[in-house]
């Protein structure tokens, strides 16, 4: 599948419009080969209200005074009042946002962008560089995703040259992140609190941690979105019965990140249109390598991996439907060189254990998982329930999902001993995902020996690899060794499942929730 | 008398202080602090030990815990409960309106379910052993004994979803004007009187039954005094003392009652606050919580004891 | 050592009742593991069947059989809060009756101890507690112990102030008897009654409180059965599936209406008001 | 013309298991104009019950079941809510027994009493204000206006009865029942409230019926008497007749009970000179308030006790009398250990005494005993009879099994105890037969000197004289001294040998019992004694 960077402002296939004189105007040939099919679908309708909850935990929300900033705004997760400088779209290729093209340079460390004209603020003034060499100052100052960045040039009104430290071949997909907005120039400590961005909607009024209210941005560079005049978001995370009861009662258009285990029940709602995305976060089984663990021993760790009914967790927990299978590395079925996990072997998992010294079953140490998605206790509850098969007893435990994180790692300092524990893991690039089983990393156990430095020494060519189908061997291989040495188990994975009321057309689903985008909603 | 009220005041301010004190040592307790959560897994993934020590540096948490303690306390008296610690906003505001529609929760609850209780309360005394009785006392028990959390959610099955009279969530702002809150908020509201009236029974029940039996009713009767006299004249005020007396202990019922009705029903109030500020680990909110509610719970011992005094003249000796 | 047991107290409607519905409960929880048709962790069936005649009160979303998790629920419901009741029992006794026979500053002490108690917000409490030291057996039984045993000083530490200056405990000072010889032979006896009907309020109260913090994600970790995580669990369901919240609230009610009944019928008998005892609340 | 005439009257309670058991069978008498009627009878004898069925009225629980009660003429039991209303406080009214809790604490005592007058005169507020104060006037209260506006608990016993009795004349009534009007009193004030009493009945030509334990009263207060005993009524005639040719045994019994001042006592043993027992010099105490952590132990202004001497010898018994608060009860708290003396000194068989029981020896500890008033209260309701006896047994003797229980059968046929009541509980035992458990508790250490504070207080009269009875005897057998405190002069001058006169906390005279109570220097020894034998008059 070709890298195509094709011009954004058109309209995506499925709703290609029709009317507007100006549209037809800007519309690419390419585009006109798929009108046939966006003809068959009714014209959007301009105006009404569009009001949905979100049930996903973000911790980040912020507080009346921070409440509207991108790295705090109430649903971080939507670009409904910010736009980054590019845009990772459903099917995780990088396509330009603010930024219209992107050149690297002999090594990729150097980065040079041209940024689009006549894109309007909600105060109405024009983005130009310098908003972007401010918005950048801010996040290398405050966000772990652009500490790679080593500086932002300005190199004409609307085109900027980037430093990194070192080479990174997927670097746009950073320029994706949800937090790397755009913000019009100010002073770092009151960049973006005031909420102005250049998003398809100005925020009116927030409640922080509960409601937020945005109206259409009339002067939006993607001429003729959005549709819908008000966009209405209530937060509820953790009132799965509360939202569920509200959207049924009427009082929400859509509900975003459902608990994938309702779907049997959803689909009897009358009146209910279901959508789930390609792939989304997954579940990380840490396996801790320090001595005296029992995962120091490759083979059970293999075991612990085979044995697992993967087939079984996805149609008790998913109902076959709203979840994938991981492969026991960071990557999703989402992202291109994805490679499907092999089949459970429960004979091999025992001969495995037999060999390393436990023929009549073994029992690991206790497995602590926190509620982040509300199935998580339920994929954990048929891990444990299937593992039996292969005579491994895994006890678990929910914890509180506050301080669970630093719970997990006991005394980072002096031993990095680290619980056998759970971790969410979200969808990204292969760069940065696969990044993520660094030796110095806990998601990896600390992981260690032969294998590992091979993986690192491929990640170091990816990285440096312009061509994006060498990439894409070069993950393969990287995922072929994860399936090997098993440094961490990654059981499965969700589908971000959003329902809607059937008269809402265009919302599309994502699998990274916080790139879902309201451009193109309408309500007939 | 005046002596015994100061002392009880001076008990209560040492009360309320050892509260605060004990809060503070147990938020030292638990694993991580405000910067582990508030960042999200895959940031934290990307931070190496330099970043953590100077982004905590940056947040204050760096200095010991007393420092921070009496820090905290210095200001609280004079009024200021400080920032947030990862929003740097005023815990004021934070805890402002979510209070204020606690105690609202918690006024029409009271002002509903009292007189109710009063009510079926004196029924069941005045008619002991009979079918008034019955009711009221099995109904009380039962009252009482479905959890909040079941009795509030099958309320919204019957009343939001079957027959959709009331919204089942409640989405109105934190800001909102009170009449607009309440409106929205019959299920809960309803949910926690249920368990209100349950209590208040039994306790005006008995102080009824024990005011009915005794010399002076008797007394009262053999003059002549109208049954009707005896009871609202003679009965009720003895009665109701019991029922000042724990009416601290109803108070804390209540606010933990409250908060299960917050889960259920997302009501704004206090308690999804409280909760969210432990799991963010943004012990100034906690501690501000703290110290509001044991305030509110001390001064309603203090006032539950004015009350007697004032009904009871007896009290007044002691 | 017998008790004043008013035996014609115990035959009342109310009074048959509320034992008979703790009695079921007690043997329910006792023979669980004999009675439940299935491994209550065991994936048997599909996923939220109705109660049918494969499974008497049908599964929840994991295809779990309920009855066995019902019936596994209450037992350790039972073990959690029993532990932990009388363990407040016993030390709020043996502290109350301290604190009432030599008053003074271990009194003051106690008393302050527990207004601290009423003042904290008991969910506050709860959460702190449980953040701080997890979600094992012992931490939650630990945690019901230090909730209820303020209250027990309290009303125990009442009664046994109306027996410091009775005849017999004169008479036992008279003779020379060591204080803690007085308080253990002449005036624990006489709390009995006290103590009995406050183990069943606080058991009532206990069921409560655990199976609301289970519901808040407080409680008991899964995969063990316990009623207030089955309600949490199935509230999601509630308009399809209502029977996944209809039967664990319907077992934590008719426990804590036995349990209340049985507390009344017992006040009754031994002579007492079990209302003027406590009021509800953590 | 009769004013009231009862006919076999019967009234039940209905006991926990729902069987209904009679507490008045077949009262029938009637009562003429301006007559007083006595209804005399032991604690359970139904005679509160009586008078409450005479206004048709039952305590909560109980039923009137059967019998017809003549209001001139109309049957009070079928009489319509309406008329019900001005005959209770109209025509019949009723002054109860403890005035500390028949007044309504909350309200103030003017507006209670003038709650009553609305009822009964129909009046408005201000009338009814005027007719209390009068009312008040009436019944000889200090400074009615300034009372008005005060609540219960601010006026004293005696006060709050007149504030009683001012409420029962509201509705001028033809019938005033008083049920045991004076018990809760003490002496002086009776008398002030029993002169009140008679002179109303005069002045308003009012009928009484009087209700009480007390045969001295009711044979100065009353014309006629009615003896019931367990419900029923076993004698009825003139009082001077019934008291003196009683036709009913147990009346007969009754009447020989009751102690007399008059009557010479056999076996107290004479005033002896050898060397004291017991001696006390110049005790004196304040009652501190319960300290603790928050507040100081302060003084209170008023000594309960100041410069008490007194000597007991070996064997003799020291009779201590005083009205309630006159500090006696706390020296009986000193001697026994109870309480430390703020001065003075104790000394016992030739050496010092220390103040509280745990620093006396334990010898000490098993010569001195003391038996408590409240009978129940002072035996562990916990404990059986054998282990409530055993204990000192073993604790001062080291006895224990069989012999314990030999030891203990013999005190219990001293005391003329069942051997079965070994194996009962306190409360499946009467009050006498309670008392004298006490009584071999004391004994079962065999002491020297044995303090009985108000021992005969709580127990009917007929229970009383056999208890003195059991207690000389044991006495004499061990020759044990005995301190008796009471505020009954007949019960001291049947046990005492001599007798000290306490009041507010000081000692007005000391003496032997015959001399004191024949010529009593003291004036406010006079009053009492005069107080004691009002009632003498009709009695043989």
């Amino acid at each position: 599948m070709t890298d195509d960077t094709r011009d954004p402002r058109d309209p995506k296939r499925r709703s290609l419009l029709a009317g507007g004189g100006a549209l037809a105007a800007g519309m690419a040939l390419g585009e006109l080969l798929f009108l046939g099919e966006a003809l068959a679908q009714p014209t959007p309708k301009r105006g009404g209200k569009f009001v949905y909850t979100n049930l996903y935990p973000n911790n980040r929300m912020g507080d009346a005074r921070t409440g509207k900033h991108p790295y705090y705004l109430l649903d971080i997760n939507t670009r409904s009042a910010f736009n980054g400088l590019a845009y990772v779209n459903p099917k995780l290729v990088v396509e330009p946002e603010l930024a219209t093209s992107w050149e690297p340079d002999r090594d990729l460390k150097v980065w040079e962008l041209q940024l689009r004209e006549g894109v309007k603020f909600h105060n109405g003034r024009d983005m130009t560089a310098d908003d972007v060499v401010s918005s950048f100052a801010f996040h290398q100052a405050k966000t772990s995703f652009a500490k790679q960045i080593v500086k932002v040039e300005k190199l004409g009104p609307h085109k900027i040259r980037m430093h990194l430290d070192k080479p990174n071949s997927e670097f746009p997909f950073i320029l994706g992140e949800y937090q790397l907005m755009v913000m019009p120039a100010a002073p770092i400590d009151t960049i973006g609190l005031n909420g102005v961005g250049t998003g398809p909607f100005r925020i009116v009024e927030l409640d922080p941690k509960r409601r937020i209210i945005m109206e259409r941005h009339e002067a939006y560079w993607r001429k003729g979105f959005p549709f819908v005049d008000r966009l209405e978001v209530a937060s509820s995370p953790g009132r799965m019965e509360g939202a569920l009861n509200g959207f049924r009662g009427g009082l929400f258009d859509a509900v975003l990140g459902v608990d994938p285990g309702l779907l049997p029940d959803l689909e009897r709602i009358p009146g209910t249109k279901i959508n789930f995305s390609d792939a989304g976060d997954q579940a990380l089984m840490i396996l801790p390598k320090h001595e005296g663990s029992p995962f120091n021993d490759k083979r059970i760790r293999q075991a612990l991996s085979l044995a697992i009914d993967r087939e079984k967790v996805m149609k008790i927990v998913y109902g076959a439907k709203t979840g994938w299978i991981g492969n026991d590395s960071h990557l999703t079925p989402a992202n291109e060189a994805f490679v499907p996990f092999p089949k459970r072997d429960v004979a091999k998992a025992k001969k495995l254990l037999a060999e390393a010294g436990f023929p009549n079953g073994i029992t690991l140490p206790t497995f602590y998982f926190t509620a982040s998605w509300p199935e998580v206790p339920r994929v954990f509850q048929v891990v444990a329930q299937t593992v039996k098969d292969a005579g491994i007893t895994l006890p678990i435990e929910q914890r509180p999902s506050d301080g669970y994180r630093d719970w997990r790692v006991e005394d980072k300092e002096k031993t990095r001993k680290h619980k056998f524990a759970y971790g969410p893991a979200g969808v990204r690039n292969p760069g940065v995902s696969l990044y993520r089983m660094r030796p110095d990393n806990n998601e990896s156990g600390y992981w260690s020996g032969p294998a590992c430095d091979e993986y690192m020494a491929l990640y170091a060519r990816g990285v440096a690899e312009r061509d994006p189908q060498q990439r894409k061997f070069i993950y393969q291989k990287m995922q072929l060794i994860l399936l090997d040495d098993v440094p961490a188990v990654h059981p499965a994975g969700r589908k971000n499942m959003l329902i809607y009321k059937a008269n809402v057309n265009g919302l599309g689903n994502h699998s990274q929730f916080w790139s879902i985008r309201f451009d193109e909603v309408w309500k007939a | 008398m005046g002596k015994a009220i100061l002392r009880r005041l001076a008990l209560s301010l040492m009360v309320v202080w050892l509260v605060t004190v004990l809060v503070f040592i147990s938020t030292e307790v638990l694993p991580g602090d405000a910067l582990q959560v508030s960042l999200t897994a895959d940031e934290a993934a990307q931070m190496s030990e330099a970043d953590f020590t100077k982004r905590r540096a940056e947040l204050g948490l760096d200095r010991p815990a007393p420092v921070r303690y009496f820090s905290w306390l210095a200001n609280a008296a004079r009024g200021d409960f400080g920032k947030t610690i990862i929003g740097r906003e005023d815990v004021a505001t934070v805890i402002g309106y979510p209070l204020r529609n606690s105690i609202l929760l918690g006024l029409v609850t009271a002002l509903v379910a009292i007189p109710i209780a009063l009510a079926i309360g004196i029924a069941a005394a005045y008619w002991r052993g009979r079918w008034p009785d019955m009711m009221a006392s099995s109904g009380a028990i039962l009252g009482y004994s479905i959890p909040e959390f079941a009795s509030g959610n099958f309320l919204v099955l019957c009343f939001a979803i079957w027959l959709p009279v009331f919204p089942a969530m409640i989405t109105a702002f934190t800001r909102d004007a009170p009449s607009t809150l309440i409106a929205a908020s019959f299920l809960p509201i309803l949910t926690v009187v249920i368990g209100s009236i349950a209590h208040l029974v039994r306790l005006v029940r008995a102080g009824f039954i024990e005011a009915l039996n005794s010399d002076y009713v008797e007394r009262a009767r053999l003059a002549g005094t109208s049954e009707l006299q005896l009871v609202l004249r003679h009965a009720l005020p003895a009665s109701v003392i019991p029922a000042l007396n724990s009416a601290a202990l109803y108070v804390a019922g209540l606010l933990s009652g409250i908060i299960v009705v917050e889960k259920v029903f997302a009501y704004p109030g206090l308690g999804l606050v409280l909760i969210q500020a432990v799991e963010k680990r943004e012990v100034a909110v906690v501690q501000a919580i703290s110290l509001v509610a044991a305030v509110v719970v001390v001064s309603m011992n203090l006032l539950a004891d004015a009350a007697v005094m004032a009904l009871d003249p007896r009290a007044r000796r002691r | 050592m017998a008790l004043r047991i008013d035996k014609f107290a115990l035959r009342k409607p109310a009074a048959i009742l509320g034992l008979s519905l703790v009695a079921i409960h007690l043997i329910l929880a006792l023979f669980s593991p004999w009675i439940a048709p299935y491994d209550p962790t065991a994936l048997v069936g599909g996923r939220a069947e109705a109660p049918g005649a494969e499974f008497l009160l049908g599964t929840d979303v994991l295809g779990r059989d309920y009855l066995s998790r019902l019936l596994y629920g209450g037992r350790m419901a039972l073990i959690v809060t029993f532990t932990g009741v009388v363990a407040a029992v016993t030390i709020g006794s043996l502290l109350g009756v301290a604190a009432a026979y030599f008053g003074g500053v271990l009194d003051d002490v106690l008393m302050r101890i527990c207004d601290i108690k009423l003042a904290l917000p008991g969910i506050l409490f709860v959460s702190l507690f449980i953040t701080g030291f997890g979600e094992s057996l012992m931490v939650l039984i630990t945690l019901i112990g230090m909730i209820y045993f303020p209250g027990v000083i309290r009303i125990v530490r009442a009664q046994a102030m109306t027996q410091v200056n009775l005849g017999y405990v004169k008479a036992a000072q008279l003779r020379g008897e060591s204080a803690p010889s007085v308080i253990a032979r002449e005036i624990l006896p006489n709390t009995l009654d006290v103590v009995y009907v406050e183990f069943a309020i606080r058991m009532s109260h206990a069921v409560l409180l655990l199976s609301t913090m289970s519901y808040l994600g407080l409680g008991l970790s899964p995969p063990t059965p316990d009623w207030g995580l089955m309600v949490s669990e199935g509230v999601g369901q509630i308009s399809f599936a209502p029977w996944l919240v209809l039967f664990p609230a319907v077992f934590i009610s008719t426990l804590v209406i036995g349990l209340n009944f049985g507390a009344e019928a017992l006040a009754n008998a031994l002579g007492m008001d079990a209302a003027r005892g406590y009021v509800g609340g953590v | 013309m009769s004013i009231l005439q009862a006919t076999n009257l019967n009234v039940s309670y209905r006991r926990s298991d729902g069987v209904m058991s009679p507490a008045v069978i077949d009262a029938s008498f009637t009562l003429a104009e301006g007559e007083s009627l006595g209804i005399v009878g032991e604690s359970g004898s139904g005679k509160s019950t009586l008078a409450r069925a005479l206004m048709g009225y039952a305590r909560p629980g109980g039923l009137i079941t059967s019998g017809e009660v003549l209001l001139e003429g109309r049957d009070v039991r079928r009489m319509p809510a309406a008329e019900m209303k001005l005959v209770r406080g109209g025509k019949v009214a009723f002054v109860p027994q403890n005035p500390l809790s028949s007044l309504t604490p909350h309200l103030k005592v003017g507006s209670q009493v003038a709650e009553a007058v609305r009822i009964h005169r129909g009046c408005g507020a201000a009338e009814a204000r005027a007719a209390t104060l009068e009312l008040f006037a009436a019944t000889n209260l200090p400074g009615p206006a300034g009372l008005y506006d005060r609540f219960p608990h601010e006026l004293s016993g005696g006060q709050r009865q007149r504030v009683v009795i001012a409420a029962a004349l509201a509705g001028n009534p033809r019938l005033v029942i008083l049920d045991e009007p004076t018990t809760a009193l003490d002496k002086t004030t009776e008398i002030q409230v029993l002169e009140l009493v008679r002179s109303l009945r005069k002045r308003l030509n009012t009928a009484l019926v009087y209700v009480s334990h007390d045969l001295n009263v009711v044979s100065e207060m009353c014309d006629r008497v009615l003896v019931m005993l367990r419900g029923a009524v076993v004698e009825e005639g003139p009082t001077a007749r019934v008291y003196r040719q009683p036709s009913s045994d147990y009346t007969r019994k009754l009447i020989a009970s009751v102690p007399r001042i008059d009557r010479e006592p056999e076996g107290v043993q004479a005033p002896s000179d050898a060397a004291p027992l017991l001696s006390v010099r110049d005790l004196g105490f304040r009652y501190p308030s319960r300290g603790g952590f928050f507040s100081r132990a302060k003084q209170t202004a008023r000594p309960a006790l100041e410069g008490i001497s007194f000597d007991i010898a070996p064997g003799e018994t020291l009779g201590l009398v005083g009205e309630s608060g006159s500090g006696k009860s706390t020296a009986a708290a000193i001697v026994a250990g109870l309480l430390t003396a703020g001065t003075g000194t104790l000394r016992f068989a030739g050496d010092a005494l220390a103040g509280s029981a745990r620093e006396r020896t334990q010898e000490q500890r098993r010569r001195i005993q003391i038996v408590f008033q409240d009978p129940l209260s002072s035996l562990n309701p916990r404990h059986r009879i054998e282990s409530i006896l055993a204990r000192p047994l073993a604790l001062f003797h080291g006895l224990t099994g069989a012999e314990a229980r030999r030891q203990s059968l013999e005190l219990f046929e001293q005391l003329q105890l069942d051997p079965q009541l070994l194996d009962a509980y306190p409360r499946q035992l009467s009050g006498g037969q309670q008392q004298r458990v006490a009584i071999a508790r004391a004994f079962a250490a065999k002491p020297d000197l044995v303090i009985c504070d108000e021992v005969t207080s709580a127990l009917d009269v007929s229970v009383q004289a056999q208890v003195i009875a059991l207690l000389k005897d044991l006495q004499q057998r061990n020759g044990a001294a005995c301190l008796f405190i009471s505020h009954d002069l007949g019960v001291i001058r049947q046990v005492a040998g001599r007798v000290v006169v306490l009041r507010d906390g000081t000692i007005r005279e000391t003496g032997t019992t015959k001399a004191v109570f024949q010529k009593p220097a003291d004036e406010y020894t006079r009053l009492l004694i005069d107080a004691a034998s009002r009632g003498y008059v009709n009695l043989p």
